[in-house]
């Protein structure tokens, strides 16, 4: 399957990139497949995850097309 | 409910005015509680030049908006207009403007606070300082006022 | 500190900005939460056009002050602004703006709601309606507006 | 004692005037003494007395050129 990744602030310098496409084999694949195609290093603690926009974790299972979002805490307002 | 993030300066009171005269029936609301969000010249000690203030587009409107929905059905409010600026800002200038109306101050008081901090908590944006001396850097928590727990319990 | 009764029509949020821009200095605040009460077009279900507010010039400043006082030593805030009008006033018009300008918001919200509680609860001020149907009467009492007691427990 | 009055709001139409100026006998009085020179009723209930622009009562004593105000519960803001 076909996902759609996108990298906020910090994140987004230390990954180089505001955005990827990976391609995962199989049916059945989690937020934490996606991670693991885009970095040999562990997800970093206290980053957060969306997926189609809305907060989740990293068990959360994916179909293709899905955005994927990665970022570290949320400091606006 | 209006929300908007844009990265065009913000004149917070033109908006408040602009929405009164647009969107709400004349007569009607008996008060209106605002809460303006200014960038300060200075965090956590440091003097602070210019900052620039990331966001989610999509992700960042529609987490607004729920929380801006919560309020409507927290307390009895007529309307709320949240907007928000990202991009190149400099110190003293309107980041955010949380704006509600009702025909009591207390609902509107309540609602006004709600949103701001949910926003705060929820919303995804992200701020990068430039400091004085040129350095630039990502700011790692927010900022920590109390009131969030507070203002969830008395949301019904 | 600023508070001022006045006949003149009011343009709350032109206050607001002239007050940011001549007293306050600029960068050093984080937000400004405000109230603005304005008239409705009716009252205990009956139509209102038109309203007198009678005050009692010299006390009417004087307990503002004394409440804007209080806030001041009360939470950690950094102005008070207080514009009330008196005389004719018509549905929509403003009557009464609150603002207060502080680091932290919750200091601001707590500030400014103790402020309109208690000018409302001490400020001698009095409203003689006029309905649609032409016939005025002096408004008995108060609307009931929950949060004044809370409001008190805050302040230290 | 010279003692400066007034009136607001429907107490002021009740009574027919916004100020007056009582002057009482002798070296002690109450707000109460100014009320009764001014009417035969006993005071509504409901009223409010300051003196000098600040709330008190009815039991108040005066000095002469003090500055006493009734009026109706307050409805402002």
């Amino acid at each position: 399957m076909e996902i759609d990744v996108k990298f906020f602030a910090s994140l987004r310098e230390r990954m180089g990139r505001t955005s990827d496409k990976v391609t995962l084999d199989g049916d059945v694949a989690t937020v934490s497949d996606v991670w693991n195609q885009l970095s040999s290093e562990p997800i970093p603690n206290n980053i957060l995850v969306a997926v189609n926009k809305e907060y989740t974790d990293l068990s959360q299972e994916l179909k293709s097309g899905d955005e994927v979002a990665f970022f570290p805490p949320v400091t606006g307002g | 409910m209006r929300v908007v993030v844009q990265e065009e300066a913000l004149d917070p009171y033109k908006e408040i005015k602009h929405h009164e005269e647009t969107v709400l029936e004349s007569g009607k609301h008996g008060g209106v509680v605002s809460f303006v969000g200014t960038m300060r010249d200075f965090n956590d000690g440091e003097d602070v030049s210019a900052m620039n203030l990331d966001h989610y587009p999509g992700m960042t409107e529609k987490h607004i908006e729920q929380v801006c929905q919560e309020a409507m059905d927290g307390w009895d409010v007529m309307d709320v207009l949240v907007v928000h600026r990202v991009g190149d800002m400099y110190p003293s200038d309107p980041i955010v403007l949380v704006a509600v109306w009702s025909a009591h101050r207390a609902s509107a008081f309540d609602a006004c606070r709600y949103v701001i901090n949910y926003l705060k908590e929820r919303a995804p944006f992200w701020k990068c300082e430039v400091t004085k001396a040129g350095k630039k850097h990502w700011v790692e928590h927010n900022s920590k006022d109390p009131g969030v727990a507070e203002s969830r319990e008395k949301a019904v």
